[in-house]
């Protein structure tokens, strides 16, 4: 775990919004969390319990109605938000630069480093297509890109290979990872893929329903790097086994209810 | 959604229905100059006496016509630079917008006629004055538009720019303003024909020293001599100016929107 | 008996003393035994009689003469056929300055004017004040007042009443005293006199009764105009009420509203010499002086 | 984002800083007019006096604001209507659109002055063409957005409706015309003011008739007095209505949009 | 198979999309492929293959460049989008019933549908809030709401599940499939998703990276109703693997080319 990653404290943290029904809705229940410089963390839960929200208010961009968020100053954090949210008015190649032009870096160092994320999500070929040419995953991709050619200290990942066949999303995972590994930032993925969660990640934290609380936070042990085999193996399966059961457990516990 | 083989042949289709109108209302107009308006050309005069009057004064019509050009592209500009200026500056505060928005309107809603002493003595009696007063007519469209526009911007991206610390400045010109720009020129567009309406007000009121003056002058001068066929000439001189910077700026608009935006994709 | 006949007389201005004998012919229902039945119509600013007539939308107007040969050559089949004032009051005021002896005093100083209008083109042909620095005239007067070398155009009748009253000394020279006088006239459609004579002759007959009416007792109109036109102060309409009677209206009462071929031959070629009329222009055609009672005797 | 205990709190919130604006206007202008223009009432009358001449004109300033209100009122919703039904009907078809649309900026661009005869011929000499000025000057802005807004329709959702075979009615109340809302009250507020305007100059063109006459008749009545103080206080009352025009058209677009879109959301 | 399923037939359909690349950019390349009345089939393929788009051709919104699709005529069509595509300015409940006020159902009928599609959904108690109050996965979930109420003759789908939580995507998967048992609707379902594919399909077609063709199409033998246990079955893990091996031959074909 290297230094470049950010640490973000997360400390009785709740989130209500308005609605106009009376009390508002608890979208986050107290949630407890410090994230470690340099780690790589995975978020499961049911839809809707408050994986975007608690992203958001990591990235500091919602403020937790009780509690509170601590990071560090002037980390650079890089979303890829659940929606592709792009510039429409820029091509791809354009898009995938503007991370690095908001931040700062002069076009000889954003052009190559956008180039070469785009390569790797596997849109070369696309770089003056418009974001309303692109398929759905292809937009996906493409906001993946534009986050990872910044190099930041703090990734934010909501769902980001959700809209991607599963080759594509193996061989994204693998970049993913090793990107971390060189990189050493701080990593927090939200998924629906358990596996996903699994392979990529130090903890894997799992939500309950609505309000959103924090049910378990699993370790897990397998050393980095990480074979693709590794999915394949009986201790890969238990620790899947164990957060699927902690998702399963608390759905159940909801359906009756 | 076939691609038109050449610019040309593009302009060509899409003037065609215009056109085609336009000579359906010529042909109209001459009709009823021809029955209802027979022989009252001093109330609707023929095409032909307009196409006549025009001939007849040309030299002066086309001096008219090129000094309220002048006029209406300066009120113009400095309403476009003004509003969308003054808009951005707005927009970047709740209670800027709050505390100024509101005399913006009121700016448009002074009758200019009743304030023009005070512009004359202010910006005295010259061309300046009649640019103002074009400027004041074409302003509050553009300002009010690029305000919706600028508020408009999508909640996602605003998100990602503030991760980003994107300055104020820099939201402005690489998010919002590009953004907010169809409906900005949905503004241009209606102040196109406002911005020469001001100037010919303006020349109404202001005139032009002794000079030969712009179509708002020559039109006066129309009126008084009752000479309605170089009137409509002047008048349809006036039209078509409007209709120009508006031709222009859409022209501009569908530029930079083509690649992206619902309004100019095609359909 | 029928019910009487509507007649609609479409003023050039807002209700003033120069229209007065047409408000009383209206007031007084002057027209009843002839059976017609006058009504006035305020006009403004930027109302244009002529067009509005000539379309029917009045059987009458008021206008200057001037305008009434300019219209002619430009087909409207309109034709003055009483001539209520025997010129239009047009003035130029200027601030109070001794050293003015003439027009040529005010060369080269800002007048506002009805720009392109043909007394003004013809006053600056004839004066040679090509010069000076013209701007149209609005109905604002702060300008004016606020520039001492400013020479505004107005209505003698109530502009130098105005300024006085507004403690601004000014003093005038009339369009009039300089050489131009059309007659200010009531007109109606060539079509009107052909197809309807009883009823112009009517009109006219009844408006002149009630310009004799208003010269009589100038003060029972005071309650209806000053009403009708904010403008119009007691003290102004008294002031132009002398004016005009002194000046302005036939003495004979019995002739008010008469024409004469030379005043109108005169003034065609005044509009002839600014280019305003061609050569062959036959002022005739804008006039028809035989409706008017009591003006061959 | 905190939500205001009562109505009454919000909106006093939210006037706060316009009042404030207002009131260092008024100290500015009475600055001005006791300053600069110290003598010179007929130029910049103070705020005193305006006030004086309101309260000693009150009835008949009243009244005249009443007729002007009610024909600016006309003239606004008839270019609603018209402006609103007119751009669903170009928007139903580019070819439509390609050769009608031009024609709605040229009615605007066309100097109203320079044809009023023909409006008074074709409307009357009475209140209808008063109304009909009005209308001419607020109708573009209103046809301008609302085209923009209605072909600004998202692809998908347009999909959405095509696919079930939704007629063009039907796609034009549930899709379309609420997409376009936003569009059509930013033209609906800039036309609020310009309707105004609008009735001012026709009142110009038209007269009073036999009646006392709106604002415009009764600023021709102040300038020849040179009473400018109560010429002041008419133009305010203008402006004012305008205004009124512009906040009650906001607030009905705010009440519409407020569950959905940006511009209305809260920042 | 019930007749209320509409046959669906593509003939030598190709899509080419006019960009200002010369020539385009061939999205599709010949498919064939008859739909037969009342199947339910699942198209899986490389992001950017043309699944989206040769599903918009299905229903009609999209013109193929060349060869034709054969449509029954007034067969009502369902189409839940890749993206949700809700009307921004309706609630929830008012989302739901769109697709039966379109097709001219009476609100009597309408309410009650669209009330039990969000119960179906899971999205019961939050019938008056608006789209943008609503998480990723509630969106989506509520445009398949809004497409199962209308209980259409032809059901497309594009990745709706994509964006919801394992456990939820059981049950919703359940729900889809009873559903369609018992109306017998024609469903075409695009996932990335293999063993929801095969859970779910008589048919899969497998695509190939663009321009999309069909690779193979794959028989389902198992019969309806399907029991959740099927899914830990040796036949059944042999069929997902087939059609993961057809996916990843020509996925690696294309890596090498
Ligand atoms: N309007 C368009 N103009 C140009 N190209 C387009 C357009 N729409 C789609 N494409 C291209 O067509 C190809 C297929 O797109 P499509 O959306 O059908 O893919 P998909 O299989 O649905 O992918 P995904 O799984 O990522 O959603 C893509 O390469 C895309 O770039
Ligand atoms: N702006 C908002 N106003 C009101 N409620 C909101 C708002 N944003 C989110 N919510 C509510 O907060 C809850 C959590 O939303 P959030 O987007 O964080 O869920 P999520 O865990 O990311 O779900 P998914 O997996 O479906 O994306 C949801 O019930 C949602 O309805
Ligand atoms: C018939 C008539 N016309 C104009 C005025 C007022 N007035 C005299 S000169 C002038 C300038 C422009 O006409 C104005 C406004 C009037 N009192 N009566
Ligand atoms: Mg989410
Ligand atoms: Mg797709």
């Amino acid at each position: 775990m290297s230094d470049k990653g950010a640490a973000v404290g997360l400390e009785g943290v709740s989130k209500r919004f308005d609605t106009r029904k009376d009390g508002g809705l608890l979208a986050l229940d107290k949630v407890d969390f410090a994230l470690r410089p340099g780690e790589f963390v995975s978020i499961v839960g049911p839809s809707g319990c408050g994986k975007s929200t608690l992203l958001r208010i990591m990235a500091g961009l919602v403020a937790p109605s009780t509690g509170r968020c601590t990071r560090p100053d002037g980390i650079e954090t890089a979303f890829v938000f659940q929606e592709a949210a792009l510039l429409p008015w820029r091509n791809v190649e354009r898009n995938a630069q503007l991370l690095m032009e908001l931040e700062g870096h002069s076009p000889d160092s954003y052009r190559p480093r956008a180039a070469e994320a785009l390569k790797l999500v596997g849109l070369a070929g696309f770089e003056k297509s418009y974001p309303h040419q692109l398929s759905g995953g292809m937009r996906m991709r493409l906001s993946l890109a534009r986050a990872l050619a910044l190099r930041p200290g703090l990734l934010l990942l909501d769902e980001p290979l959700a809209a991607v066949d599963e080759l594509t999303r193996d061989v994204l995972q693998e970049e993913l990872s090793s990107l971390w590994r060189q990189a050493g930032f701080t990593g927090v993925l939200v998924t629906h893929n358990v596996h996903e969660a699994v392979y990529l990640s130090n903890r894997v934290v799992v939500m309950s329903p609505r309000p959103g609380r924090i049910l378990d936070v699993i370790d897990v042990p397998f050393a980095f790097p990480r074979a693709p085999e590794l999915r394949a193996s009986a201790d890969f399966a238990a620790l899947t086994g164990q957060v699927t059961s902690v998702l399963r457990a608390q759905h159940h516990a909801q359906a009756v209810a | 959604m076939t691609r038109s083989s050449s610019p040309a042949l593009a302009l060509a289709r899409n003037a065609a229905p215009v056109v085609a109108v336009a000579l359906l209302a010529i042909g109209l107009w001459w009709l009823l100059s021809a029955t209802v308006y027979q022989g009252k050309g001093y109330l609707l005069p023929s095409p032909q006496e307009v196409a006549a009057a025009t001939a007849e004064n040309a030299a002066t019509l086309a001096g008219a016509t090129l000094s309220t050009l002048k006029e209406a592209l300066l009120g113009y500009a400095l309403a476009i630079v003004v509003g969308i200026a003054g808009a951005a500056v707005l927009a970047q505060s709740r209670l800027l917008e709050r505390s100024l928005y509101p005399y913006a309107v009121l700016l448009q809603t002074v009758p200019v006629v009743a304030i023009a002493p005070l512009i004359v003595l202010w910006f005295g009696y010259n061309e300046l004055s009649v640019v103002i007063v074009s400027f004041i007519m074409s302003l509050f469209p553009i300002i009010n538009n690029t305000m919706l526009g600028l508020r408009s911007t999508s909640r996602n991206l605003a998100e990602l720019f503030a991760l980003h610390r994107a300055s104020g400045l820099v939201s402005f010109w690489k998010l919002r303003l590009p953004g907010a720009l169809p409906h900005i020129f949905a503004g241009l567009r209606i102040s196109a024909g406002l911005s020469v309406i001001g100037a010919i007000v303006g020349e109404f009121i202001i005139g032009s020293g002794n000079a030969e003056g712009g179509l708002g002058v020559q039109i006066v001068f129309a009126q008084g001599r009752m000479y309605t066929a170089l009137l409509f000439a002047e008048v349809i001189a006036a039209t078509l100016l409007g209709f120009l910077f508006f031709l222009a700026v859409s022209a501009i608009g569908r530029l930079l929107l083509r690649h992206w935006h619902e309004s100019a994709l095609g359909s | 008996a029928d019910a009487p006949k509507p007649v609609r007389i479409l003023s050039n201005w807002f209700a003033q003393p120069d229209q007065a004998g047409y408000w009383q012919a209206q007031q007084d229902r002057l027209g009843k035994e002839a059976g017609i039945e006058i009504s006035v119509l305020q006009g403004g600013p930027k109302i244009q009689t002529i067009p509005q007539v000539a379309s029917g939308q009045a059987e009458f107007g008021i206008g200057n003469a001037d305008d009434v040969l300019l219209a002619r050559l430009r087909g409207a089949p309109v034709r003055a056929v009483f001539a209520h004032l025997d010129y239009v009051p047009y003035t130029l005021v200027y601030h109070a300055d001794p050293a003015v002896k003439s027009i040529a005093d005010l060369q080269g100083r800002t007048f506002a004017v009805n720009i392109g209008n043909a007394y003004w083109e013809w006053t600056k042909k004839q004066y040679r004040l090509a010069g000076t620095r013209e701007i149209p005239v609005s109905g604002d007067l702060s300008l004016f007042r606020n520039d001492p070398k400013m020479v505004q155009q107005g209505y003698s009748l109530f502009l130098p009443a105005r300024m006085a009253a507004a403690g601004v000394q000014v003093q005038q020279i009339t369009l009039a005293s300089l050489g131009y006088k059309p007659y200010n006239v009531l007109f109606t459609t060539d079509d009107m006199i052909r197809k309807n004579p009883a009823l112009v002759k009517a009109t006219v007959a009844a408006v002149q009764k009630g310009w004799a009416g208003y010269v009589r007792n100038p003060q029972g109109l005071k309650p209806l105009i000053t009403g009708m036109n904010k403008q119009m102060t007691p003290e102004i309409y008294d002031a132009a009420n002398k004016e005009m009677i002194e000046t302005l209206i036939s003495h004979d009462l019995g002739r008010i509203g008469c024409m004469s071929d030379a005043r109108w031959s005169e003034l065609a070629g005044q509009l002839r010499s600014v280019g305003f009329l061609p050569a062959g222009f036959d002022a005739k055609q804008g006039y028809d002086r035989t409706l008017v009672p009591g003006c061959n005797s």
